[in-house]
């Protein structure tokens, strides 16, 4: 894994200052708070953010897409700094690193028919293109995610079910044969019956066109279902990283283990612990220092309210960001993703 | 098992609209038994939310009810008068709503809420008795007295649903309507909720309708669950045999498309659209989906029957179960 | 409640009065190289004017103060200065009288008529739009209210216009202008304060009968939003009765964004109830404006519009510190 | 388009104000065609006169006839709240996308300016400007003045609009296709604006149309036109209304009343085109 990887955060943070008008002092949030995370093009990664809302997650593939840029720290495209892309470049980098977002209703301007979020990409990009080499191109598109162009084009938003719509635009995001695909909570709003269908085609995406995926989700059985390697945020910074499959079977730090304790598998012969979770008072704050599972933690020591931990590495594919694990040797946070993450 | 506190008869919903009918629910039958926990899981869509407002006679234009019975321990919910019929709501069949977020007046202190509910239905408590009363509850649920003080927006997500919870018990129902309780809530809080709210049940030896459709959830907590489809009951029996052996083959299909820990990128989703409402297909609303569909699906609506003792099922394929 | 929010509105306030008083100061100054003020002033003087008496020290006093030889910011300056005393010099057209006591004289008509007519129609206003929201009134109430919805757009003193004619030259119920009986001295006794009402009715009556239609329109808006809201519905689902969802849960929210609009529209009530009692002789701030405007009395038109910008600066901070006390998301805002 | 017309034809508040409207151009068209709007400068009839065969309006005390009198003066009305309506709509609409749309610190200036704005009576301010340069003002100049403090209300509202539709994920999606900024304002969120716009215009015609019969009415208009305000200043001036002669007064009122009614019932039709959930409440 020695190539230059094709997006990378490096320690980046993101605070937003909410501006008063004036006599009114803003408020600030650290939503991701030192992240580091690469993704590669050969062989495409395939990686899961996941966290509860509030995580940072968000916001992370925010910084990852370039809406928004970092507070500190700095997010690299094929090793280039984001803010020196620029012009053709970033017309490139644009096309590259496409996205599905998780209201396939909010994705469409209510003014234009579905076409309108097809058609642009191409214009843009593409805008030698003529008019039947478009529709051709958007016809095969939405053919490769199992649509019908009959009943798609020619439709407003709302005349399509949530599952047509997320198809739709799965097929716009596949159609400009992007390096990487960013799913931020692509399934959560859309019926568990039509949700293994877009799973599917992301997953073929990822299999048969070589496109590295970042999956965004609070469904960590989800995660697990798609993902080979994870990154597990709580209150903006990681808390445990490496591959999916011990991480989240055998989970270590505290919060992971108390997240998969708490999925709804869907067996009634597996029913939850009767563990009862700890803190009822889970308050968003948390503190400026020291661990930000510490308020809530079942094991937390002393150290934990001081400092916060640096990510120590328990094993060849995994490391997490707990004192419990002191005995590991720890790792620097830009370097955690070059080795657990995109594997 | 007990006589059932709750008997839903062919409870049929439509709504109006200028290209005719939807039917959002359509013969809806099932008995609720005392202290069961029922699931009844949906798509959106499926009718499941309708079904809810139809029970608390809370369909608002254009939609209405347009016939069947709800009887509450054999007392006809539909032939009551409004008045009677709001001396019901909240004492002997209670809401607790989906998206907590905003289902409390953000003007209101938390404890005016509860006196409200609790006034409005018994105008003798002390301004003493009605504290006390409170107190218990909340702490019941979990949460601290100076909660009561409060202003909704001062409360987390969990801490509004917990006390939509308490107040959903407030006057001791005898049947809960819990519509999407935990839908905004991370799995956490989602499963701390869930948890208080079996807790409570089990304590007022309530009977609760779990709406939903996250089957996870229903697998976790209910004891029955009845799946609908377009508007209809496709099935309904007890948890763990549909869990074990789906015999609708919607029922089955959803199941198949769960993701679960025990196998990596294996995804079945069932193919096609649901159908609209509107135009509802001729037959079978899921036979244009079905892989078992035969001859006369697309002609004739198939009735909820009872194949097997406590299991329902409308569905051709098991009609020979039956005899 | 929090501080920080006080603070700001006060310093809007403050930027309010001094953003309002500086552009009525330096606006007619763009004009180029003349100021017509002293040009009008001396045009005055020079025919003999209204009143002749003490023109020239006025002259003088202006020319010393806002003459073209002093530097436009000492000019600036020495206004301000002024402006923050009451010090708004005499009136042109009834020297010796100051213009500050001309104003204070007019200023309790105004305000008890402005007061009592607003608060009438933004109360019935509110109840008829929350009712007329409100799924279960009758039909017949959408009838009866629609004249005035209508009306809800026509300038106050337009509907005083008709009104006048109507019910004081027509009918001769009511009379048809002025504050109270020509030549009454003020007393307390009922004869007078009856006299005072009998002579309010009409202008207010035509600031109430628009000002409801508005207020209603607004109020029945924002009832059908809340009316939507998860809370209201829970509240049936709770078993309570409707009487109570109306009051407590509808329109107790539905009042909220409705006092933002009365504090926005301030400006605009003031304004047409100014034109009000031009129509009706009304001896307030409208009339005393209308005398000056007519008569170039200089002076009295900045004294009368520093006081109105004043008024309404106030009266939107007042409301803006009151709706803290209704809404708790505001007063008990988290840090 | 046939979409467009369901809407409408279900909505006749619309379809009333626009018909009203028509009718008044019609007026305005026609009008100039039949009536010697000549006669509406002073001395041109004998004045006081009833309204009789020859003069169906008949005429005001300083020889005015009065229909024509009515035609100019609501034509340069209306002239004057539509210029300054228009201007403080464009001015607004980009004061309220700049703000919206970039935020910070530039936001906080525009929104606190309009706030402070919107708190100054613009009566007030009107009345300085328009006392001191009474002399000069007409038409196009009320209409100038008018406009420059009509664009807060547009600013206020499209800014709020604005701020909630950037959130919306298909500004991020129209972004990652390789829209700018600019193409993102024209494109993708111009269009869905259209409805606040027809109504903020209507709004803002109507406030100007208030603020300029104000300023007329106490005198401070364009003293050499008819104006509709003008008119009503004069009659109040001359004492029309207890002299008994309503056929000077009663038309601009009529006028006012017709021209305030259509722009009501347009912006109560537009509002229920925007505000889908009012619909419910009739």
């Amino acid at each position: 894994m020695n190539a230059t990887p094709l997006l990378e955060a490096r320690n980046v943070t993101k605070v937003f200052a909410s501006r008063g008008t004036i006599g009114a002092r803003g408020t600030t949030t650290v939503a991701v708070n030192q992240a580091s995370l690469a993704i590669h093009a050969t062989p495409p990664s395939i990686v899961a953010i996941a966290g509860e809302s509030g995580s940072g997650k968000t916001t992370l593939s925010r910084l990852l897409l370039g809406l928004i840029s970092p507070t500190s720290g700095e997010v690299f495209y094929r090793g280039r700094p984001m803010e020196a892309i620029k012009g053709a470049e970033r017309m490139a980098f644009r096309r590259d690193v496409q996205a599905i977002f998780q209201d396939p209703f909010e994705v469409y301007n209510p003014f234009y028919r579905v076409d309108h979020a097809l058609e642009v990409p191409i214009r843009r990009f593409e805008p030698h293109k003529s008019a039947a080499e478009r529709r051709a191109l958007i016809e095969q598109a939405l053919d490769v995610v199992g649509l019908r162009v009959d009943e798609t084009l020619g439709r407003y938003p709302h005349q399509l079910s949530g599952g047509q719509r997320q198809r739709v635009m799965v097929a716009r995001a596949l159609m400009l044969n992007p390096s990487i695909i960013v799913a931020d909570e692509p399934v959560s709003m859309v019926d568990a019956s039509l949700r293994a269908s877009i799973l599917e085609s992301l997953l073929n995406a990822h299999d048969q066109r070589d496109i590295a995926i970042i999956y965004i989700t609070h469904d960590l059985t989800t995660a697990y279902q798609v993902c080979t390697s994870i990154l597990m945020m709580y209150s903006g910074a990681m808390v445990e990283v490496g591959s999916v499959e011990p991480v989240i079977k055998d989970p270590l730090h505290p919060y992971t283990q108390l997240l998969v304790g708490s999925i709804p598998l869907p067996d009634p012969t597996r029913r939850w612990a009767a563990v009862q979770a700890s803190s009822s008072a889970a308050g968003q704050h948390s503190t400026t220092q020291g661990c930000p599972y510490a308020p809530r933690c079942p094991q937390v020591m002393d150290i934990c309210r001081t400092e916060a931990p640096p990510l120590y590495a328990v094993s060849a594919n995994r490391a997490v960001a707990c004192y419990l694990y002191r005995g590991a040797p720890a790792v620097a946070t830009e370097d955690v993703s070059a080795l657990y993450i995109g594997a | 098992m007990s006589a059932p506190v709750l008997q839903v008869r062919n409870l049929c919903v439509h709504y109006e609209t200028d290209a005719g009918p939807v039917k959002a629910a359509e013969n809806v039958t099932f008995d609720l038994a005392r202290s069961e926990r029922m699931g009844l899981v949906g798509e959106s869509g499926s009718g499941k939310s309708t079904t809810v407002l139809a029970l608390l006679r809370m369909v608002t234009p254009p939609g209405r009810i347009r016939g069947g019975q709800v009887l509450l321990d054999g007392a006809d919910l539909m032939a009551l008068s409004p008045e009677q019929m709001r001396r019901m709501r909240g004492s002997a069949i209670s809401l607790i709503p989906q998206a907590a977020m905003n289902s409390l007046n953000p003007v209101m202190r938390v404890r005016d809420h509860f006196y409200d509910t609790i006034l409005a239905h018994d105008r003798t408590m002390s301004r003493a008795q009605l504290a006390a009363h409170t107190g218990e509850l909340v702490e019941a649920v979990g949460l601290r007295p100076n909660v009561l003080r409060m202003y909704p927006h001062e409360l987390s997500g969990g801490m509004k649903q917990r006390v939509c919870i308490a107040m959903g018990i407030c006057l001791r129902p005898k049947v809960i309507i819990a519509d999407e309780p935990t839908s905004a809530l991370d799995v956490v809080v989602q499963r701390q909720v869930m948890e208080t709210l079996g807790r409570i049940q089990r304590q007022l030896e309530a009977s609760i309708i779990l709406v939903g459709h996250d089957m996870g959830l229903m697998a976790q907590f209910v004891d029955k669950i009845g799946i609908m489809y377009a508007g209809r009951l496709v099935e309904l029996g007890p948890v763990t045999e549909v869990f074990g052996l789906p015999l609708h083959p919607y029922t089955r299909l959803l199941i198949n498309t769960l993701p679960s820990l025990d196998a990596k990128a294996v995804f079945k989703g069932i193919p096609g659209q649901t159908p609209s409402l509107l135009n509802a297909p001729a037959g079978c609303a899921f036979h244009e989906r079905c892989p078992d569909a035969v001859g006369d699906c697309w002609k004739a609506q198939h009735v909820l029957t009872e194949v097997l003792p406590g299991r329902w099922v409308a569905c051709p394929c098991h009609a020979g179960a039956a005899a | 409640m929090s501080s920080r929010y006080i603070v700001r509105r006060v310093l809007l306030f403050l930027l309010v009065i001094w953003v309002g008083t500086s552009l009525i100061f330096f606006l007619p100054r763009l004009a180029p190289d003349r100021d017509p003020v002293a040009q009008r002033l001396g045009n005055l003087a020079a025919t003999g004017g209204i009143n002749t008496e003490g023109l020239d020290e006025m002259v003088e006093a202006y020319r010393a103060k806002f003459g073209l030889d002093q530097p436009l910011w000492k000019q600036y300056l020495n206004y301000m200065f002024d402006m923050l005393r009451f010090d708004f010099n005499y009136s042109i057209a009834m020297y010796p009288a100051t213009v500050f006591e001309i104003v204070m004289r007019a200023v309790p008509w105004t305000v008890g008529l402005l007061l009592v007519s607003t608060l009438l129609a933004f109360a019935i206003g509110s109840l008829v739009g929350a009712l007329l929201g409100w799924p279960r009134t009758p039909r017949v109430m959408h009838w009866v209210a629609t004249p005035f919805l209508m009306m809800s757009s026509v300038p106050y003193y337009i509907l005083g216009l008709v009104m006048m004619y109507v019910f004081a030259f027509k009918f001769k119920w009511l009379p048809l202008g002025g504050g109270s009986q020509y030549g009454t001295v003020p007393t307390l006794t009922w004869q007078y304060v009856w006299d005072v009402v009998h002579h309010a009715i009409l202008p207010a009556a035509s600031m109430v009968v628009a000002g409801v239609g508005f207020w209603a329109l607004s109020m029945r808006g924002m009832m059908v939003t809340t009316l939507g809201e998860d809370y209201v519905m829970l509240a049936e689902a709770r078993g309570l009765s409707p009487r109570r969802i109306f009051f407590r849960y509808a329109m107790r929210n539905a009042i909220l964004p409705q006092t933002t609009g009365l504090a926005l529209s301030a400006g605009t009530i003031l304004s047409g109830s100014l034109l009000v009692e031009v129509i009706f002789r009304y001896p307030g701030m409208g009339s005393v404006l209308y005398r000056a405007i007519t008569g170039f009395d200089y002076f009295m038109i900045y004294g009368v519009v520093f006081f109105v910008i004043l008024a309404v600066g106030a009266a939107t901070l007042l409301l803006d510190l009151i709706y803290p006390l209704l809404d708790p998301r505001i007063r008990y805002s988290r840090k | 388009m046939s979409r467009s017309w369901g809407y409408v034809r279900r909505n006749p508040l619309l379809l009333v104000g626009v018909a009203m409207f028509i009718l008044l151009l019609l007026f305005w068209l026609i009008g100039p065609q039949v009536i010697d709007v000549t006669r509406a400068r002073p001395i041109s009839a004998m004045a006081d006169q009833r309204p009789s065969a020859e003069m169906p309006l008949g005429s005001d005390s300083v020889g005015r006839e009065l229909l024509p009198n009515l035609l100019v003066g609501s034509l340069y009305t209306f002239e004057i709240g539509l210029t300054a309506g228009l201007i403080g709509l464009v001015v607004g609409t980009i004061l309220g996308f700049i703000a919206g749309y970039f935020g910070g610190v530039i936001d906080s200036f525009i929104s606190t300016a309009a706030d402070v704005a919107l708190t100054i009576p613009a009566l007030a301010v009107l009345v300085v400007i328009a006392s001191v340069i009474k002399e000069v003002l007409n038409v196009r100049n009320l209409a100038l003045i008018v406009a420059a403090l009509s664009w807060m209300r547009p600013a206020r509202t499209i800014r709020s609009q604005v701020l909630s539709m950037r959130e919306r994920s298909y500004v991020e999606i129209a972004r990652l296709s390789g829209m700018n900024d600019w193409q993102i304002i024209v494109q993708e969120l111009l269009p869905n604006l259209l409805p606040y716009l027809a109504a903020t215009l209507v709004g803002a015609v109507a406030g100007a149309l208030l603020a300029a019969i104000g300023l007329e009415a106490m005198g401070l208009g364009p003293q050499t036109e008819p104006t509709l305000g003008m008119t009503i200043f004069w009659c109040n001036y001359y004492g029309a209304l207890l002299r008994g002669m309503w056929w000077w007064w009663a038309p601009p009122i009529v006028a006012i009343l017709y021209v305030f009614a259509a722009l009501f019932a347009i912006s109560s039709g537009l509002d229920e085109l925007a505000n889908p959930r009012l619909r419910r409440a009739r």
